[in-house]
């Protein structure tokens, strides 16, 4: 990095404003507010001082831990395969001899563009009992029987989710990994393949090391925006049957909006959801270091 | 040959994959050309009802005026978003310093918040500001875009310092070296990012719905949604599909032309 | 042993209109130090990358040891390789890099070791070994490129342009280094550079390339005193071989364009005649080096000597590089340093026509060679 | 101010009143309908009015009363019955008393609802009286008449329920959500018995005999295999048109649904809902859904005098208005003056039976139970426990604890 | 006019541990064209940056024009300035580069064209006005980065390595146009390289560096005939002189090492001895051009030829360099081409001690101009 004289990096303060006074203003300013929050109990228009008492609540709230567990069973099971499912397409899409790269590329993409509630919409039609799905899977490829009762079944709820949220943001982060491939250079295969490596162990040896920043950067945001998941529970399966898809950001939700409002509360369990958030990505980046 | 089998997989692999993807697009789009107890009966097959469905959807939702207020809002977070922070990662990585680091990372942390935290107070100083109903109390809070900060801030890492020092020499102040040599060169970032930043206000979804209050105010996915919460259960989704559809194009038709600068783009932002 | 030959190679890239490199014929013998050299774009790279397998033969034979190798793949060449931008694993260390290629031969772990503690030996790696690539310097990852082709044990080593990316002060010694490692490890090695001066100080046999096609295949010396052409005169020597467009009328050649005249002796002036070039125009090349300044030679030769204007003039310790104008025409000398004078001074300049080269004016191919190809036929 | 929807004076002196709906097909027109109305009695009021649809109007409206800016309120808004109590509770100073209403001309089941704490606060309006709507021909053909169906206990339907599953192989009672997930039933069965989940003080109340004979009688039917939990509505919906499903108990609201699918006509015919054998007191009349309208303290007084009277006026005085939504939007109000009215009183032409006479005469009937602050939170209890019981892995009572526990780290003392 | 005087000069980085730049002196003459040289990361980025103004001045005064103007932004310091990798803005044509400084001072249209046409035309790059940066080769567009300093009529001109990205051949024939450009536009000029051979080429005045300290400051014959220290001695030339621990011993000097002895000439022992070195170690250096194996030389001093063997020979046209081993110390000479032999052979080699240098051992100073300094004391 080069230095910059002293006069000129001053003038960079000029640059920032603008996003500082944003930042304060909508960001700040509201976080400051409902850091308040966090010691009351609030309920409607009256508001009470409750000092720890919300977490001393959370402790013993078996919803949250349930929808918590929920909100890693996610995270656990559908980060790693969308990310392994991004990298490979990453890596075929990226191959010079294949056809129509950009016409692929623009496909797999393509989800990204619809919006959560009309992918939400889709796939409930999608997976509901006499849906497309079942229906194909019974009556065009007689692998099934009965219809997978994939909505009404605690498990198959969450596979569903799993699923959409696999369609929806596996192409979303292959571009991540796409762009990242265009920094390996191709004399290091080359290299690999005068070694004697296969395309197997090219893969392994050469391109995941190679994609490593890049895996943590989408594996930090995935786990952000997995354990916020809100949208596609809430208007696929509504967080059922029985709770089981249930998500801790639906269920922030429904503490501030459908049970009586507590934001206090509501805050509350914000918080330590960012703080859940925080830990899982300074651990990511600490892995990400250590095999340095 | 091996490699013939190998490709054959290869391109086995993606057309499934391919197919995947695009099948939901190609339900909506003969969705939308049957009726609504057809849709729902899970009727696969081109109808008849696209002139009816779009006629009706014309005719019963406010689509032209929802369409143009979600244009206005989604150009303007996209424009103002990205001025300000392409501006802001430019101070950060280009004038360094410890307080300005320190900025860096809480704007980064922030990132890790809820919304839902966020919702009553912003509300509240949207009602002080007397904005609550106006496109503005949308696009205010949309400006501030930590993810795209953090995205400038990557691609500039590698961007070649000296052109900016040359541009000193010559003679240019600091914004005109942002302007005329800065900018320029990070046209793909800048297509990436407003790809990005044109799909996130495009498909917000909760804020504009506690925000904006009247019918001549809304955006299409708060159309989408209000169609699709009646209780009489005299949804049309003939309607839906259209209206799905309508609220797609924009985003395809940005993402056709910006796409071929979209993959350099990113690849700027994950350098290092 | 190892033996490469290649057999009227073709190569056209897929998409390309023109072949990349046309009828390319050359016997590598076994441990033999061959130089491709070439300005940028001749195809040196193509030539190497076929024998390496990394790309396919349009058309030819390439026989590595006797048999057809055009479709084998690259591991089963017996070939190691160091590429132009090392090709380093960046996030493996010195010692993984070079232990890469054993380990996916499932070599055991004690040999492996052995042998990378060894080549890490000859190349002065070993404190090294467990660095990243960022964390050394351009020689040292130089070396390292260089060590992972060693401990390969391959008989045949391919080279491309390893040197380009360093300083010349490195280069200088990292050429010696690969020399020394030649002779030291015997191995069959094709080396690929732009630089002439790499090529006439590293290779066995130099093979000057243009367009895809082969100009000359020779020793140094044979490709310095006997260049086969124009382009090959022009290419080979540092600065430049000098080039007049000349005709010989009576004995003497007068310039073209700035009418200076020099004489001829007698052998060469028999063989230029021999070649039926009395009366017609074609070209003459002199090296830097035999235009000289010292008196005895200006005194020798008065009838060889031009006055020039030096134009710009470059001291480089022991001699010194005058450019230098005659009439409209310009051409640099390299005399001994004492002979510098600063730029714009007018002085005497000898020709020392004996070392001179003559070209046929259209095909530009060397008057000499055909007059010795006549004569010996 | 810059376009800003809550009540504002213009220099004309004209003040708008600003109106809150959520139903695209069904308030929302009503209200337009009621503001037609008004507007063309009070040509010079100086009042304007403004129906807003709103999405997610929980969410929407809990966000703006929580935030508590008075002045970007609106004027009127409907609420839910269900969320009636705790909106009232949390946020009792931003509503505005409503005694004008005289709570007697309304169904008296409504009351609970819009008063707390001994004041009236809203206006009734429309109400979820339940039926048990049935496919007319195929009950018929497997011998079930409509005389059969009409004032039976549970016990009764399902034998009857049994033969006609057994003869046509169709699905019978089906529900909108998951057996266990949806409260729906439930809540019908309970309010039948005159019972909620809660006393009237508030306290929790599922050990009672009502309760334990709600969910008993809803295993009966799970066990006889004659009802059926879709994955959602449209599920549900879809199998009613495809003649899959014969049987639905819901709110007055469902029966356009029906009528939607016009080669249906005179396949469906409407009967009272069964009723609890076991627990004293139980009807064959109950309610599922329904709502009702608030006017809100924005801190402006004309406004807020403009909108009180505007719902005196229109909801509490005005059978043609009422007369109007019935025939525009099948609404099915609670103001009683207008069952007078002679559009009441027709044979529906779809159903071949009075219809609308036999929801108003019912409507008297239905319990008046009081709701309560904490339906919501009790009902995703619900969700992990009656399940289990249902399928038969947990027995009656822990069940029971189970959810009492639940319950009280749910609504936890605050 | 344009003079720059650097006074007691210091730089350290923001969170540095160490000065990068040491009490840096320097006398900047007008139309001086003064080369700082000196290993990677000695600190002559930094300097001129600092004259530049891209970098603050920690401590001393930056004086230009006898103006202090340390704090002066750089578009106020009549500086032009061409950077290492060129620095073009991708975005803009040719031409768009060069006018890019004008427009920024509003120069009016015509008086812009009018001085890009100009500089394009010295240049030879007026066919390439209207390309980008991207579809120029790297010597166009090193001219082009040029050309962007000429139209800026600046007094001053700093250059970074502007050669080390291009090619051997190119950077040779871009040294001669740099040189004459000078010649031509006569302003004050500061170029920065790691290239000795650059800096002897082109520099009034050289500056070698190391550590972010002057070494020494002269004419290239100055630095390289009188070296100030072994670092400089070895820095500049190519191939770098030769260094032995040796001792004097009755009139003698042995190697420390491997024991060779060497007789010194008269004039220079005494020197040595006036400089107390008698039975004394310290260094001794000489130029591979410097060690003989011409005949006449061997027969004439028989007390100064060793017995070496070869172990590397390149050939290089005109000359060869042969790096040979004595005992165990490894050397280079630089011969004439006629003397090129095979590695393995052994020959004797004189070593031409009037043209040695003598270094002490600690201070690794030149004993000569301390024996200089104390005679013109
Ligand atoms: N993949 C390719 N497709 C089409 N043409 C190619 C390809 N690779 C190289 N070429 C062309 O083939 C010719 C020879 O290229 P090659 O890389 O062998 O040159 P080179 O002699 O190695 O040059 P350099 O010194 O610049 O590396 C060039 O004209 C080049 O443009
Ligand atoms: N921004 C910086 N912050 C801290 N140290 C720096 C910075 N820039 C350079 N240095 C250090 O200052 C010293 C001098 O660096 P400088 O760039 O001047 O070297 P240089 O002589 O130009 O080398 P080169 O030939 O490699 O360009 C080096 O040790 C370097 O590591
Ligand atoms: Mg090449
Ligand atoms: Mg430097």
């Amino acid at each position: 990095m080069n230095g910059v004289n002293e006069r000129t990096n001053r003038i960079g303060w000029w640059f920032i404003g603008l996003s500082i006074i944003g930042f304060v203003v909508f960001m700040l300013y509201p976080i400051l507010n409902s850091v308040k929050l966090v010691f009351s109990s609030i309920s409607g228009d009256s508001s009470t001082f409750v000092g720890f008492g919300n977490f001393v609540r959370l402790f013993h709230d078996n919803v949250f831990w349930s929808s918590l567990g929920n909100s890693f069973l996610f995270l656990i099971v559908e980060v790693p395969i969308m990310l392994i499912f991004a990298i490979v397409l990453a890596v075929v899409l990226n191959s010079k001899k294949l056809k129509l790269r950009g016409f692929w590329r623009l496909l797999i993409f393509l989800p990204c563009v619809t919006s959560l509630v009309s992918y939400s919409v889709l796939f409930k039609m999608l997976f509901s009992s006499d849906g497309l799905i079942n229906t194909f899977l019974m009556n065009t490829l007689h692998v099934i029987s009965a219809p997978i009762p994939w909505l009404t079944d605690p498990v198959m709820a969450k596979v569903v989710i799993i699923l959409a949220l696999l369609w929806r943001w596996t192409g979303y982060n292959m571009i991540f990994f796409l762009a990242g491939l265009q920094n390996v250079s191709e004399e290091i295969y080359e290299a690999a393949e005068i070694d004697g490596a296969s395309k197997v162990q090219q893969f392994l040896h050469i391109t995941l090391p190679a994609l490593r920043p890049i895996i943590l950067f989408t594996a930090v945001q995935s786990t952000i925006s997995t354990l916020q998941l809100f949208d596609e529970p809430m208007n696929i399966t509504a967080g059922g049957p029985n709770n089981s898809s249930m998500t801790i950001a639906m269920y922030i939700y429904n503490v501030s909006f459908k049970f009586v409002p507590n934001f206090g509360y509501a805050a509350s369990l914000s918080y330590v959801v960012m703080f859940i958030i925080l830990i899982l990505s300074l651990i990511q980046m600490k892995v990400a270091k250590n095999d340095d | 040959m091996t490699s013939k089998v190998s490709s054959f997989f290869k391109y086995l692999f993606i057309i499934i994959c391919s197919f995947i993807s695009v099948f939901p697009f190609i339900w909506m789009i003969i969705g939308s050309t049957n009726s609504s107890s057809q849709i729902i009966a899970g009727k696969m097959s081109f109808g008849d009802q696209f002139m009816n469905n779009w006629h009706h959807t014309f005719a019963q939702t406010a689509v032209v005026q929802d369409f143009w207020n979600s244009l206005k809002i989604a150009v303007l977070v996209t424009v103002l978003s990205i001025i300000v922070s392409a501006l802001a990662a430019y101070g950060f990585q280009i004038y360094r310093s410890r307080g300005k680091n320190w900025i860096y990372s809480i704007f980064i942390a922030s990132m890790m918040i809820p919304f839902s935290v966020l919702m009553i107070p912003l509300y509240r100083m949207m009602t002080n500001f007397g904005l609550v109903n106006n496109a503005w109390a949308v696009v205010l809070p949309s400006i501030l875009s930590v993810f795209l900060i953090f995205f400038f801030h990557q691609s500039l890492e590698t961007f070649p310092i000296d052109t900016i020092e040359s541009a000193r020499i010559d003679g240019a102040n600091e914004l005109k070296i942002f302007w005329s040599v800065v900018l320029p060169q990070l046209r793909s970032t800048f297509a990436a990012a407003a790809i990005y930043s044109f799909m996130g206000a495009w498909n917000n979804y909760m804020w504009p719905l506690i925000v904006l209050q009247s019918d001549d105010q809304k955006t299409l996915p708060l159309l989408i949604s209000g169609l699709s919460a009646t209780t009489n259960f005299s949804i049309d989704y003939g309607i839906i599909m259209v209206l799905i559809i309508i609220s797609t194009i924009p985003i395809f038709v940005i993402f056709l032309f910006l796409q071929k600068y979209f993959v350099q783009g990113m690849t700027g932002a994950n350098k290092g | 042993m190892a033996e490469v030959n290649l057999k009227h190679i073709y190569k056209k890239y897929d998409g390309a209109d023109d072949y990349s490199v046309t009828d390319f014929n050359l016997d590598v013998k076994d441990k033999e130090f061959i130089v491709f050299v070439g300005p940028s774009g001749c195809g040196k790279s193509t030539t190497l990358r076929m024998i390496a397998g990394l790309e396919d033969i349009s058309k030819g034979d390439l026989i590595i040891n006797g048999k057809k190798s055009n479709k084998l793949p690259p591991k089963e060449r017996q070939i190691a390789m160091v590429f132009q931008n090392y090709a380093l694993y960046p996030h493996m260390t010195v010692y993984g890099n070079m232990a890469f290629g054993l380990k996916i031969q499932k070599k055991d772990k004690a040999e492996i070791d052995k042998r990378v503690k060894h080549a890490a030996e000859i190349l002065g790696l070993t404190e090294y070994l467990q660095r990243k690539p960022a964390a050394l310097s351009g020689g040292q990852r130089q070396r390292v490129a260089l060590g992972r082709a060693i401990v390969r044990d391959a008989p045949i080593f391919l080279m491309d342009e390893p040197l380009s990316n360093l300083d010349a002060k490195l280069r200088v010694s990292m050429r010696a280094s690969i020399a020394k490692l030649h002779q030291d490890l015997n191995t069959t090695t094709i080396y690929v550079t732009h630089d002439q001066t790499e090529a006439m100080t590293m290779a066995d046999r130099i093979v000057v390339m243009r367009d895809g096609k082969i100009q000359q295949v020779g020793t140094p010396s044979e490709v310095y005193d006997k260049p086969a052409n124009v382009f090959v005169g022009g290419f080979i020597g540092a600065p430049a071989m000098n080039f007049f467009n000349v005709s010989l009328n009576n004995g003497k050649i007068t310039d073209d364009k700035d009418g200076f005249t020099l004489k001829v002796p007698e052998g060469r002036l028999k063989a230029l005649k021999a070649a039926g070039y009395d009366g017609k125009s074609f070209i003459l090349g002199i090296r830097p080096e035999d235009i000289h300044t010292e008196n005895a030679f200006l005194e020798t030769f008065p009838e060889n000597t031009i006055h020039a204007e030096i134009v710009v003039s470059e001291l480089l310790g022991a001699e010194s590089q005058l450019y230098s104008k005659v009439g409209q025409t310009e051409f640099v000398s390299k005399v001994n340093a004492r002979d510098f004078e600063q730029p714009g001074t007018k002085m005497d300049m000898g020709f020392d026509l004996n070392k001179a080269h003559f070209f046929d004016a259209k095909s530009e191919l060397s008057i000499d060679n055909m007059v010795a190809e006549t004569v010996t036929e | 101010a810059c376009g800003n929807s809550s009540s504002s004076s213009s220099k004309s002196g004209t003040t708008t009143v600003t109106i809150w709906a959520d139903d695209p097909n069904f308030t929302v027109p009503n209200m337009k309908t009621a503001v037609k109305m008004y507007n063309a009695e009070h040509k010079n009021s100086g009042v304007k009015f403004k129906v807003q649809t709103q999405g997610d109007y929980v969410t929407k409206l809990q966000t703006v009363l929580s935030a508590g800016k008075q002045s970007s309120f609106p004027n009127i808004v409907t609420i839910e019955d269900y969320n009636a109590q705790k909106m009232l509770s949390s946020y009792t100073k931003y509503f505005n008393t409503n005694s004008d209403i005289n709570l007697n001309n309304f169904s008296g089941y409504k009351k609970n609802i819009v008063t707390y704490q001994g004041k009236t606060y809203g206006v009734p309006f429309d109400s979820g009286v339940s039926a048990l709507y049935y496919r007319k021909d195929i009950f018929a053909k497997y011998g079930v008449k409509a005389k059969d169906l009409n004032n039976i206990t549970w016990d009764q339907f399902i034998k009857l329920a049994e033969k006609v599953k057994k003869g046509s192989g169709k699905e019978i009672l089906g529900t909108g959500t998951l057996l266990g997930q949806d409260p729906d039933m439930i809540r019908q069965i309970l309010q039948s018995t005159g019972n909620w989940y809660f006393t009237k003080s508030g306290k929790l109340n599922v050990n009672s005999t009502a309760f334990k004979e709600t969910i008993k009688t809803i295993k009966k039917l799970n066990d006889a295999g004659v009802i059926k939990g879709y994955s959602d509505f449209n599920s549900r919906n879809k199998a009613v048109f495809n003649g899959n499903d014969l049987a639905i108990v819901e709110g007055a609201w469902y029966l356009p649904t029906i009528k939607s699918d016009k080669n249906m006509k005179g396949k469906w015919g409407v009967a009272t809902v069964p009723r609890v054998a076991g627990v004293k007191g139980a009807v064959n009349s109950t309610n599922e859904g329904g709502s009702s309208l608030y006017a809100l303290n924005t801190g402006n007084a004309k406004a807020d005098k403009a909108a009180k009277e505007f719902l005196k006026t229109m909801y509490d005085g005005n059978s043609k208005f009422y007369a109007k939504v019935l025939k525009d939007q099948a609404a099915i109000t609670t103001y009683k003056p207008a069952k007078k009215n002679k559009e009441w009183k027709q044979t529906d032409p779809f159903v071949g039976q009075k219809v609308n006479q036999y929801f108003a005469t019912n409507m008297n009937k239905i319990p008046a139970v009081s709701y309560g602050i904490h339906s919501v939170e009790l009902e995703t209890v619900f969700q992990s426990n009656l399940g289990n019981y249902y399928s038969g892995k947990t027995s009656l009572n822990s069940t029971i604890n189970k959810i009492q526990s639940a319950y009280k780290t749910q609504v936890n003392s605050n």
